[in-house]
């Protein structure tokens, strides 16, 4: 509950056109549902990661419960589908032109706010700029900084201009936080275009919602009211689902998940690879300054004991490739770095690093670090390595820790694109480039296919890309994390959105209630 | 053995052969094979010291024993009713109806939550014996009986809004209140100052004579006893020592133990005849002091000549104990001076020096109190030679042996806690501990009224004979003039904070005498008969009856 | 020291039996705290006779070693709270005037403050060592002994042995150590059983609550809080902490009540007492 | 009790004015160490390591990001300053906004007040009847076989972690029997009825942690009175055995029963953020805790001060009636 600075940081989703076999669901009931939806009826939900003082505004939302009550109020642009793919949601159509440097969006026409309000492209610049504002400290800022142009150039079309290209720059705006509300409205009043209307929102304590009777998606809100309670206590969320006293909730803690799995009126909901846990090490700083001692490290961590034990088996095993599986990018025929204690141990001598080594691990870097870095600590010292395992506090990890200390522990949720990712964190002047680790040909390469627009060559770029962070990065990437969510038997729609946990965060408004 | 008084009727009590013991291990004997009884209209006198199993028995009675104690043979018999063997329901029928009882501390005995017109009532209307109204009457009657002001509102008062004397003449209100056969008297008067105990003395011996109630009256006072009861029985480690008329036993005492008791009464002793001039030691100069905020010491002014006692008398509040502590330097005097010797004595412990401290020593009225119950007597004693002489380790442990010795101590007492003592032992070595720094005064506050009439006497007998080995001085402040008689040589009387009188004790207090002093003197009980009935002078409208002062002990 | 009824025994008896098994922790354990040797919340076994925890170490061991902690942690802050609390209110009561003010209304201030939010917020911010997490249960009890000491030193500093100590000259020093403290120490040692008792279910429940002793140390808060998911499908493993909690927690109330020899004891408030 | 403070500035009244004197004496001290409080939780938090802007944003923290923050937060300004601008506003009622959330603190601190006062209040009704009811039966059965396994039982219950308690009542009520439910979020728009079934369990747990001393202590001031010299009087008279502790043992025994009473309804105030944790209930608590981790000054302030004045208050209360109970204090002398 205190320590709930575990958050992800995805914002978003991978953009996909392939069908993704990654992404699948444990129960056999969500493979096809030949029953149309029913309508009706009073959703509960229980997620963790609530705080008293969320908001409504998306520039600060952070964690899961807001992204998902979040997305019952509001519509963004575009969203993604159950196979991965982008899809139009109050962008019906958009358009690229200049190599992906100007974007034509044309905006739904004849939507309606909850207020009664018309849908206009003011609104939706009204609704981006909020994040581009200089005041503004919205966490996504980052992904409009190239945007030098944005206007209205209709009544439902918007037009925004890139300083550099970006053929994928739509599916940076299937971002959770990229929603829109009415112009010169405040975020926090809760007005949108969702499938549900306001009722009542208690920070930290529960969001309730009733169904918009007008709104634009037939397909969409079957449910006639939904309530989102915060129930940061993991044993309550389950105690709750299995009581029966909510029908969703989310993180389930993967070593009970056997046993969720055996009882008859629960169905368990598997987001595979949702998350990647890294122990980035500091490239300026010694042993990582040498490529010997990255690969050392790399070799010496037992990445399947890992998965077993901290995730009780719920990840996939990572190759320190921050790209991920569902990305249509990814590239599967770099081969898996194995655990290897020989080739550690002849790599770190080479690397000649005599003093030992601290890994500074807090859970707050990811679930499970302290015991991951413990496991890594063991597997090391069948290698010859001599790592320190120092526990540092949650609290200040983010400030004290993290982009501070050597070598330490770190998580990343999916990001729409893989050049958000890696723009993000791997180049050079990446605001958050937590292993300093800076190559100018790197940077070059990630720049080139964010403007390449033949397929085929970005594909080729990419796999260059992750080539150089498997062989020279200087972060260790050991699994992808699944998530974890849980319904009742009777819940039926709930799709699993390939990166993004709990139906891309619209699980509200796709659920409806059978019996 | 049955001492009946020899009429035909059956006794309204009998006890038989009673046997008390307190559980525990090994099982100690409180009351061994007493048996006495009492007919109707009469008054039994029980007298002994503490520990004799006097208020043990009186409760027995009752058919109550206190927690801890079990009645382990005998027969108490109540108009027929054996009382040992009656049920609870049956005991309940009998208590505060048929035999009432009258407890020693009425400051304690009262519930502090009820009014005292409730707690009046309250027997006899829980045993159905009269309505509300008449109940009250009876009360209100008593009330005025016992002179208790304004028995409309007293009636209405709660037991803290009214004196300790007052207090204890609503308990026997209380106890006639329901009409019993028999009152048990637990020491209803000693922790009074005497003139308070003569009002409540004359309030008892009125009722018992008109209402014809039998009466067990239990005291340590043998003059006080000797007043009302028509038989005495004295006691001693719970077994009956002697029991007869109380004439018999004032004059013909069978037993030495009852010479004894009637010796430490009679003050017989007189204090060493010193010289009447010798030079002054403790010199004091209109002196005032408050306490807690309140004046209590006015322009008090005295001398305290070397090697003699002063005694320091006053009833309750008078200030006497106070003047005690401005003397010592615990409290620091408003305004006045002392002398020591002729040197200027500072008000406070902290201006003083070492020497004035060695010089001036204390003795405590609760011996318990004065010593440190976990320090052993021998480090206690060691301590004060420690802080007031050169002695080395070896020097002070044969002085510890020999001022032990000096008072009348076994030298193995060193090795023991306070608590393996009895009273009269503790205050032989709080005596030492005051010998130790070989004072020139010692201020004692009421050093004997602790204890037992043989222990005291002992322990005053103590004091005499160290005042004239070393010629100390005493500041003695008491409010029984045996005592005063006993051991000072100038007395100075002290009402409301002035002294009103001072002088060698025949002169200050032998005629003629004012108002106060008169009572004091008048009002110590006298080991005749007939003493209580001679005071008649002093109706219960002459005792004080305003509300106690804040120094009061109630 | 009051007489030893049988009913005491099982108390002390449990208590020195704790003891133990915290002094001999690293001799009675079957495994190291942190090795895993199971799957999760294995049942009982040879191997893990108490079956296994939430990451499949053993139960048993991890008990034993929480023993351990819980113990250590809890004494020496009992001794801090007790030892600052018993120096400050036997100078504040023996003193009496502005010192007494002074010490007694800081002491109102920070008891007004409820003992959970000062240690949350004192927790939230500072980092949770060992040495930290000790001071802070240390200081918040010492307010509660400082008042019961201050009282005692003021009931015990009004006998007249004390007058005597006054007068005889003595500093405050020894008034303090030699007249007052052999008097107090029953009360006293009664008041650190029972403030011990409060810090063992304080300390556990800030270790519940992530603010305690911090995982991989064994703590029996932090077990129970590790192994709580478990209950919900009848697993006990987080039950086992919270009775030795409970079972701790008993015998040395049982010792306190020896130590006061009555039976009428202000026992079991939670942390405002 | 702790608040027995004396003001030395205070003259020391006399006669019928005596009780309310007192009480207002205490009314104003306790303002006074609600300001010291304030003060000092305020210094704390400052000066303690973590600030807002970093705490709010986490991992996305850059320094631009911080700086904006701080801005918009107001942050730039002096402590001091920031201290007595809240202050001003507390004298007015207004708690002011929250940093992170923007929201006006009073609104959201009275909804949680009111849920916390609702659980406690709850809780109390409970307890104290069930407390006093086994404090009686003890006394009245004192050394009896009643009385002891009623004090083993009432000691078990004061030794087990609210948490064991609360996992356990929720294994069998909720997971086994399935007759309550395991989350108590109750709602404003709750019927009664739902939200006493909400809070059954969290009560139960609670009545658990405070009925063991609540039962005790009311034992111990019935025998302690029990033990002086008034009841033998009592019982010489020939009271019955109910007569004496209804109307001689149990007047003398109120201040005592009140003050543990109110001891436990402070502690249900603030002590029960494990239990809301574990049923899920929007107490002041969890208020606090989630306010505290972000470093929100005045929501932990507000917090902390509606938490301490109401504590105060209860002593406030407790004091009162044994002032009241006390004859001495009640009628002066």
């Amino acid at each position: 509950m205190i320590d709930r600075r575990s958050f992800i940081k995805g914002t978003g989703a991978i953009a996909m056109t392939a069908a993704m076999t990654s992404s699948w669901s444990l129960s056999s009931a969500f493979a096809d549902e030949p029953a149309p939806p029913k309508k009706g009826g009073h959703l509960i939900i229980g997620l963790d990661n609530a705080s008293t003082t969320d908001r409504l505004d998306p520039a600060f939302w952070f964690e899961s419960w807001m992204y998902f009550t979040g997305s019952q109020l509001f519509n963004a642009l575009v969203e993604i589908d159950d196979k991965g793919e982008i899809v139009p949601s109050l962008a019906e159509s958009w358009s690229s032109s200049e190599g992906g440097r100007k974007w034509v969006l044309n905006i739904r026409k004849s939507v309606q706010f909850h207020d009664g309000r018309s849908l206009s492209a003011k609104d939706v610049i009204w609704s981006l700029n909020h994040h581009r504002d200089e005041k503004s400290s919205s966490p996504v800022k980052g992904y409009l900084e190239p945007v030098t142009g944005l206007a209205a150039t209709g009544e439902h079309e918007v037009t925004i201009t890139l300083g550099e290209p970006n053929v994928e720059f739509i599916s940076l705006l299937s971002a959770v936080h990229f929603v829109i509300t009415a112009e010169n409205e405040a975020f926090e009043k809760g007005i949108g275009t969702g499938a549900f209307i306001l009722e009542s929102f208690q920070p930290g304590v529960r969001m309730l919602v009733k169904r918009n009777p007008n709104h634009w998606n037939p397909e969409r809100g079957h449910v006639d009211s939904v309530e989102t309670l915060a129930m940061n206590d993991s044993t309550a969320r389950v105690a709750a689902l299995i009581s029966g006293s909510v029908q969703i909730i989310n993180r389930v803690n993967p070593r009970i998940v056997g046993r969720i799995e055996k009882m008859p009126s629960i169905q368990l909901v598997r987001d595979k690879d949702s998350q990647i846990f890294t122990l980035p090490g500091l490239a300026n700083l010694a042993p990582f300054t040498s490529l010997d001692g990255r690969l050392a490290l790399k070799y010496a961590v037992d990445r399947q004991q890992m998965i077993d034990t901290v995730l009780g088996g719920y990840a996939s095993l990572g190759n320190d490739n921050p790209v991920f599986p569902s990305s249509k990018y990814f590239s599967r025929d770099i081969p898996q770095r194995p655990y290897d204690p020989d080739r550690a141990r002849f790599h770190w001598q080479k690397a000649g690093f005599d003093g030992p080594l601290v890994l500074s691990a807090a859970d707050a870097g990811f679930p499970g670090a302290v015991d991951a870095a413990q496991l890594y600590q063991q597997s090391a010292k069948k290698a010859g390595i001599v790592l320190n395992v120092e526990r540092v506090p949650d609290d200040a990890f983010w400030t004290d820790t993290w982009l501070k200390k050597p070598f330490c522990t770190s998580n990343w949720g999916a990001r729409p694109t893989a050049d958000a990712l890696l723009s993000l964190v791997f180049t050079s002047n990446a605001p958050w480039n937590e292993s300093a680790w800076r190559v100018p040909a790197f940077d070059q390469l990630v720049k080139a296919a964010r403007g390449e627009t033949d397929e085929v060559k970005r594909r080729q770029i990419y796999h260059d890309v992750q080539v150089m962070l498997v062989d020279q990065g200087s972060e260790i990437i050991p699994l992808y994390a699944d998530a974890l969510s849980a319904t009742r038997k009777n819940v039926r729609g709930f799709t699993s959105v390939p990166g993004v946990p709990l139906s891309g965060n619209r699980a509200a408004e796709k659920v409806w209630l059978e019996g | 053995m049955l001492d009946s008084s020899g009429t035909v009727a059956p006794p309204l009590l009998a006890v038989e052969q009673l046997h008390i013991v307190a559980s525990g291990k090994p099982q100690r004997t409180l009351v061994e094979g007493i048996s006495f009884s009492l007919n109707a209209g009469e008054v039994l006198g029980l007298i002994g010291e503490s520990g004799a199993g006097k208020s043990t028995i009186g409760q027995a009675i009752l058919g109550h024993q206190r927690e801890g104690m079990a009645v382990t043979g005998g027969r108490i018999l109540f108009a027929g009713q054996d009382l040992l063997r009656s049920s609870e329901a049956q005991l309940r029928r009998i208590r505060g109806k048929r035999i009432a009882y009258v407890a020693q501390s009425a400051g304690a005995a009262f519930n502090p939550a009820l009014t005292l017109g409730e707690q009046v009532v309250e027997a006899a209307r829980v045993h159905g014996l009269m309505d509300a109204q008449a109940a009250r009457e009876k009360a209100l009657e008593l009330f005025r009986r016992f002179s208790l002001p304004d028995p409309e509102q007293f009636f209405l008062r709660y037991p803290h809004q009214v004196s300790g004397g007052q207090l204890q003449r609503a308990m026997i209100a209380m106890a006639l209140c329901s009409g019993p056969d028999l009152i048990v008297f637990d020491e209803p008067t000693t922790a009074l100052d005497v003139i308070t105990q003569l009002g409540i003395l004359q309030a008892i011996a009125g009722v018992i004579r008109e209402a014809g109630v039998a009466a067990i009256y239990i005291s340590h006072d043998l003059a006080v006893v000797a007043q009302l009861a028509d038989h005495i029985m004295v006691l001693r480690h719970g077994r009956r020592v002697e029991h007869g008329t109380t004439g018999q036993i004032l004059h013909a005492p069978a037993h030495a133990y009852t010479r004894d008791l009637l010796g430490a009464e009679r003050a017989g002793n007189r204090p060493q005849t010193v010289q009447s001039e010798t030079a002054p030691l403790l010199t004091i100069q209109s002196l005032s002091a408050r306490y807690h905020h309140q004046p209590v010491l006015h322009g008090i002014c005295l001398n305290l000549a070397k090697g003699r006692t002063l005694a320091l008398i006053g009833e309750s509040g008078s200030g006497k104990s106070t003047l005690g502590k401005v003397v010592c330097g615990l409290l620091a005097a408003d305004a006045g001076s002392m002398t020591l010797e002729g040197m200027t004595l500072p008000s406070t412990l902290r201006q003083r020096t070492r020497d004035h401290l060695q010089r001036i020593q204390m003795i405590h009225q609760i011996p318990d109190n004065a010593l440190n119950p976990k320090l052993l007597i021998g480090d206690q004693v060691d301590r004060a030679l420690r802080t007031f002489t050169t002695l080395n380790r070896d020097q002070r442990q044969r002085r510890v042996m020999a001022l032990l010795d000096r008072v009348g101590l076994d030298g193995t007492i060193a090795q023991r806690y306070p608590h393996a003592l009895s009273g009269g032992q503790k205050q032989r070595v709080c005596i030492a501990r005051a010998l130790a720094a070989e004072p020139e005064l010692i201020v004692c506050d009421e050093p004997t009224s602790a204890l037992d009439p043989l222990v005291a006497r002992d322990v005053l007998a103590l004091l005499r004979q160290l005042q004239q080995d070393t010629g100390v001085s005493y500041l003695f402040i008491t409010h029984d003039l045996h005592v005063v008689k006993e051991i000072a040589h100038d007395v100075a009387v002290l009402c409301e904070g002035r002294i009103i009188r001072q002088g060698r004790v025949d002169e200050a207090l032998g005629a003629p005498l004012d108002d106060y002093t008169r009572r004091l003197v008048e009002a110590v009980p006298q080991l005749r008969q007939d003493w209580l009935a001679e005071m008649t002078g002093y109706t219960s409208s002459s005792v004080s009856t305003a509300a106690p002062s804040p120094l009061h002990a109630y | 020291m009051p007489a030893l009824k049988i009913s005491h025994l099982p108390g002390i008896v449990g208590l020195i039996l704790f003891m133990a098994i915290g002094l001999f922790a690293p001799w009675l354990s079957p495994h190291a705290p942190d090795q895993v040797i199971g799957m999760a919340w294995d049942v009982p076994s040879a191997l893990a006779p108490l079956g296994t925890d939430n990451l499949g170490r053993d139960l048993l061991s991890r008990l034993i070693w929480g023993t351990r902690t819980s113990l250590s942690v809890t004494a020496v802050a009992a001794l801090i709270a007790f030892l600052a609390g018993t120096t400050l209110g036997f100078i504040a009561g023996v003193c009496g005037g502005w010192i007494d003010q002074l010490i007694s209304r800081v002491n109102d201030v920070l008891m007004a403050i409820p003992t959970l939010i000062l240690a949350l917020v004192i927790l939230a911010t500072l980092p949770k060592t060992l040495g930290v997490i000790i001071l802070v249960l240390g200081v918040l009890e010492a307010t509660r002994i400082l008042r019961v000491a201050r009282a005692l030193a003021a009931d015990i500093g009004a006998m007249e042995f004390i007058e005597v100590a006054r007068l005889r000259g003595e500093g405050l020093v020894w008034i303090l150590l030699r007249e007052i403290l052999p008097n107090a120490l029953p009360i006293l040692i009664a008041e650190f059983a029972m403030r011990f008792v409060f810090i063992l279910l304080f300390l556990s429940a800030l270790s519940f609550l992530g603010l305690g002793i911090q995982p991989p140390t064994a703590d029996w808060g932090g077990l129970a809080r590790d192994n709580k998911d478990g209950i919900l499908f009848g697993i006990w493993a987080a039950l086992i902490p919270g009775a030795a909690i409970a079972i701790l927690a008993l015998c040395i109330n049982t010792l306190a009540d020896w130590l006061l020899g009555a039976n009428t004891r202000a026992w079991g408030a939670r942390h405002h007492a | 009790m702790f608040m027995a403070l004396t003001l030395p500035f205070f003259g020391r009244a006399t006669g019928r004015n005596r009780l309310t004197s007192m009480i207002a004496r205490r009314l104003v001290a306790g303002l006074l160490m609600l300001l010291a409080i304030s003060l000092l939780i305020f210094a704390g938090l400052n000066l303690l390591p973590g600030d807002t802007a970093t705490a709010i944003l986490g991992q996305s923290a850059t320094p631009a990001a911080v700086q904006a923050l701080k801005l918009q937060l107001g942050l730039d300004q002096p402590a001091g300053w920031r201290y007595l601008h809240w202050l001003g506003g507390v004298v007015q009622g207004d708690f002011g906004v929250s940093l992170t959330s923007r929201e006006n603190i009073s609104v959201a601190l009275w909804e949680r007040l009111k849920n916390t006062l609702f659980l406690a209040g709850s809780t109390a009704l409970v307890a104290v009847p069930v407390a006093l009811t086994i404090g009686f039966v003890s006394v009245r059965f004192h050394g009896g076989w009643v009385d002891t396994l009623l004090n083993l039982l009432t000691r078990a219950a004061v030794a087990l972690p609210e948490f064991f308690s609360g996992y356990l009542l929720i294994f069998i009520f909720s997971m086994s029997l399935a007759w309550l439910p395991s989350n108590s979020s109750v709602q404003v728009d709750m019927p009664v009825s739902a939200r006493l079934m909400a809070i059954t369990l969290p009560v139960l747990t609670l009545v658990l942690a405070v009925l063991g001393h609540m039962s005790n202590m009311t034992r111990a001031a019935l025998l302690s009175a029990q033990r002086s010299s008034y009841i033998d009087t009592a019982v010489l008279k020939g009271l019955s055995p109910m007569r004496v502790l209804w109307r001689h043992v149990l007047p003398n025994a109120w201040g005592p029963i009140i003050n543990v009473i109110v001891l436990n309804m402070a502690y249900l105030m603030v002590g029960v953020v494990i239990v809301e944790n574990v049923f899920v209930y929007p107490g002041l608590g969890q208020y606090m805790v989630d306010s505290i981790s972000k470093r929100d000054i005045p929501v932990v302030q507000g917090c902390a001060l509606v938490l301490s004045a109401v504590y105060i208050l209860l002593n406030l209360f407790a004091d009162a009636v044994a002032l009241l109970t006390n004859p001495r204090i009640r009628h002066g002398t």
